[in-house]
């Protein structure tokens, strides 16, 4: 395919970016779920 | 939430209700709760004298009480309005000065008392009436509060809370870097204010010379107030 | 600060439920499809050739970036004229403006890289870049202000009055940028997503491409939102355990005299 | 009543900006250290651009840019002086309203921007030596007046939000610069049509200061209603 590399790369930006900050952004949320009991969390 | 008294008299406060009541208040800087539970309650013309270690809170208090300070919890009236619901109207009635004296540096200390004045329409012979009573005349008035000694500024910033008609007077440290003649003028125009129906919050380290001064001594420490029996 | 809550008991929720897992699946197929299709099935563009599969992925993050920054918009508005001043719209907010600049940011690299393909250089001052470029600059303005420091009220009541300004600036730089871009008769430069003729097929993938990230959107977006409820929550937490050490600092002080 | 506290929100403005105003005639920040600063960073431009031909072409440009640059240090000085020794506090304790506070600091900022960019055109017309003619002198005159208010109105609202915070210095210009893009764009292109740079008509102008106008109408009513809440705790 022509081009490959920037074709590639737009999806690889755009998704891995996207699974970076999704992948950080729930691990911290995570973390935090440890130290808050389940009585403050409103959709449990 | 201006409030449409600008230009008429005030129209919430009936005048019998304490100057200061508190109950059981915290406020928090930057997570720490520099107010942790203060209940506290202060009549109107009396001289109150908070002190305290460093840190324990005092400042806070005094901002607070200004309607500086937001509140995180319990609630509290500063001349019987609601220090969330009213707090424009509260400020209005209320003078702070702290080691920062509110004035601009580059005008004089006439020029300081003349904008204050401006700002809630009191009339020259108050302003003149007020630098009277701070003994700021003549050669005084016009020096830049740059090139005035410790005493002066302290007394203009005086002079713009009389100016204001301020009926809640709250000073921070206000003996610091005055000498003994300085601080007793100082003494007599808190004694003046109070005696003109004031109220007046001070809190200071000098323990000795404030404590003539006030009606009533309350400990402050940890964010809370630690009442001292009989005072 | 101690990790063990102070419930006593280890929580075992996070931020995860029902919802979002039906919404994460939802997504993972739809964006699955996009780059199967995308990248393998859909035919080359007649005189872009193969930088239009760009597209399947760039209009989307687009899509996804103007509708965050619409329901920041929408969230700070209702958290101004709600009497009830709930934070909850103003967490919505901050974790939408937060996703909007993310997918902002992706789809200002992927318009460069689609720009680098068809004319050959990286930036042009279309008036549709320039205005994403804007938003993506006002909205990191909008983070920023967002950590300042203050009650949770205070930040949310700043932040909302701050999303109601970039609203205001939009019309004024869009007009702006447009009015500007007029004078300048350059080529006939190809709209930004170029308007390739789309056949069914390739039409049908944009549109899974924009359900899939929508959905996507939602799932951070609620996954984000709950991070900051846990956050505040936390802040709480924080803020009692320091009103127990900080009575017990009165006490302490006691002792002195 | 509606009128006498109309006139006394008007009597206190003005208080604020004779304030303001006569605290800068005595400190004479802007006469000592901004406009110097600002023909400096002209000069530095010229520096840059090198050749005579595209210097006095983009003249208009950098004059606007100039002023961007002395706008943030201007704002900075106007807060300054008030969270120096605490008088936005006594401000905001003294219960003045927000709006008043909000359009007294404007004005003064915006006259001492207009001081500022007639010494900057001034210069530039010096150091680059574009084509000059009476017939733009209307439009530059209206530029000058639009885009200064403009200017005046979006610093002094993002001023008040960043006053008295730590980090300030970075945090303004990333807050202003994207905001005043437009008045960038507009202010520039019609100081091009004035000066008939690259052959640009004076008619060319017009459309650009209704584009100014509309921004300056647009922050003069954010502003209005966001002051209070931004520098509100």
């Amino acid at each position: 395919m022509e081009d490959a590399g920037f074709v590639i790369g737009s999806y690889v930006v755009v998704l891995g970016g996207i699974a970076v900050y999704a992948a950080t952004m729930i691990s911290r949320a995570r973390r935090l779920a440890r130290r808050v009991p389940d009585a403050d969390k409103p959709w449990t | 939430m201006t409030s449409v008294d600008l230009a008429a008299g005030t129209t919430v406060d009936d005048g019998s209700r304490p100057a200061v009541e508190l109950s059981d208040v915290v406020a928090v800087i930057g997570g720490f709760p520099v107010l942790a539970g203060v209940d506290l309650r202060v009549e109107r013309g009396e001289i109150v004298l908070f002190h305290g270690p460093n840190g324990a809170g005092k400042t806070s208090l005094l901002r607070l009480c200004a309607g500086l300070l937001p509140l995180e919890r319990g609630t509290g009236t500063i001349l019987g309005m609601d220090v969330v619901d009213h707090r424009d109207e509260l400020r209005r009635r209320v003078g702070l000065v702290a080691h920062a004296n509110g004035l601009y540096q580059d005008l004089t200390v006439a020029e300081n008392v003349r904008f204050w004045a401006s700002m809630v329409d009191a009339d020259a012979s108050e302003v003149d009436g007020a630098l009277d009573r701070m003994g700021l005349r003549g050669r005084l008035a016009d020096a830049p509060i740059a090139r005035c000694s410790a005493g002066q500024r302290r007394r203009t910033a005086l002079a713009c809370l009389v100016v204001r008609r301020a009926e809640l007077w709250l000073l921070d440290e206000p003996h610091a870097a005055l000498d003994a003649a300085a601080r007793d003028q100082l003494d007599e125009i808190i004694r003046a204010a109070a005696a003109s129906g004031a109220t007046v919050l001070v809190a200071s380290h000098e323990l000795e010379r404030t404590m003539a001064l006030a009606t009533r001594h309350v400990e402050v420490r940890g964010g809370q107030i630690v009442e001292l029996p009989g005072g | 600060m101690a990790n063990a809550p102070a419930g006593g008991i280890t929580p075992t929720h996070d931020t995860g439920t029902r919802v979002t897992q039906v919404f994460g699946t939802l997504a993972a197929l739809g964006v699955a499809w996009l780059c199967a299709f995308g990248l393998l099935f859909s035919p080359a563009d007649r005189d872009q050739r193969e930088s239009v599969r760009i597209m399947y992925v760039h209009v989307p993050s687009a899509w996804v970036a103007y509708l965050a920054f619409g329901v920041t918009a929408v969230a700070s508005a209702l958290y101004l004229l709600r009497s009830s001043h709930s934070l909850t719209w103003d967490r919505l907010a901050g974790a939408s403006a937060e996703i909007g600049v993310l997918f902002m940011g992706v789809t200002l690299v992927t318009g460069m890289l689609w720009g680098r393909l068809s004319w050959g250089v990286f930036w042009t001052w279309d008036a549709r870049l320039t205005l994403t470029a804007f938003l993506f600059v006002t909205f990191l303005g909008y983070l920023a202000v967002r950590r300042l420091g203050g009650t949770q009220h205070q930040r949310a009541k700043r932040s909302a009055v701050l999303a109601m300004l970039g609203v205001l600036e939009i019309p004024l730089v869009h007009f702006s940028v447009r009015l500007w871009r007029s004078l300048h008769q350059d080529a006939t430069v190809a709209r930004i997503d170029g308007d390739p003729d789309l056949d069914g097929l390739m039409l049908f993938s944009l549109f899974v491409g924009l359900i899939a990230f929508t959905l996507l959107y939602v799932w951070l977006v609620i996954h984000r939102q709950r991070a900051l409820v846990l956050e505040d929550a936390l802040d709480d937490h924080g803020l009692d355990a320091a009103l127990v050490e900080r009575r017990a600092e009165a006490a302490l002080q006691g002792g002195g005299r | 009543m509606a009128e006498r506290i109309r006139w006394i929100r008007w009597q206190r403005t003005r208080a604020i900006a004779a304030k303001d105003l006569r605290v800068e005639l005595r400190g004479r920040v802007l006469l000592n250290q901004v406009i110097p600063f600002s023909v400096l960073v002209l000069v530095l431009f010229g520096f840059a651009v090198d050749d005579d031909g595209i210097a006095q072409r983009v003249a208009p440009g950098l004059i606007w840019m100039a002023t961007l640059f002395s706008l943030l240090v201007m704002v900075q000085r106007t807060f300054a002086v008030e969270a120096a020794d605490g008088a936005l506090d006594s401000l905001r304790v003294a219960g003045v309203d927000p709006t008043v506070i909000f359009w007294g600091k404007a004005m003064a900022l915006a006259v001492q921007l207009a001081v500022l960019e007639i010494v900057l055109f001034a210069a530039a017309i010096i150091l680059f030596a574009p084509t000059l003619r009476v017939s733009g002198v209307a439009l530059l005159t209206a530029t000058w007046i639009v885009s200064t208010a403009g200017l005046a109105l979006v610093g002094t609202l993002y001023g008040g939000l960043t006053a008295g915070i730590q980090g300030r210095e970075t945090l303004l210009p990333l807050l202003v610069f994207p905001v005043v893009a437009p008045v960038l764009i507009g202010a520039t292109r019609a100081v091009e049509s004035g000066l008939g740079t690259t052959g640009a008509a004076v008619s060319e102008g017009w459309p650009w200061i209704g584009l100014l106008t509309v921004f300056g109408a647009a922050f003069a009513a954010g502003g209005t209603l966001a002051f209070g809440p931004l520098i509100d705790d």
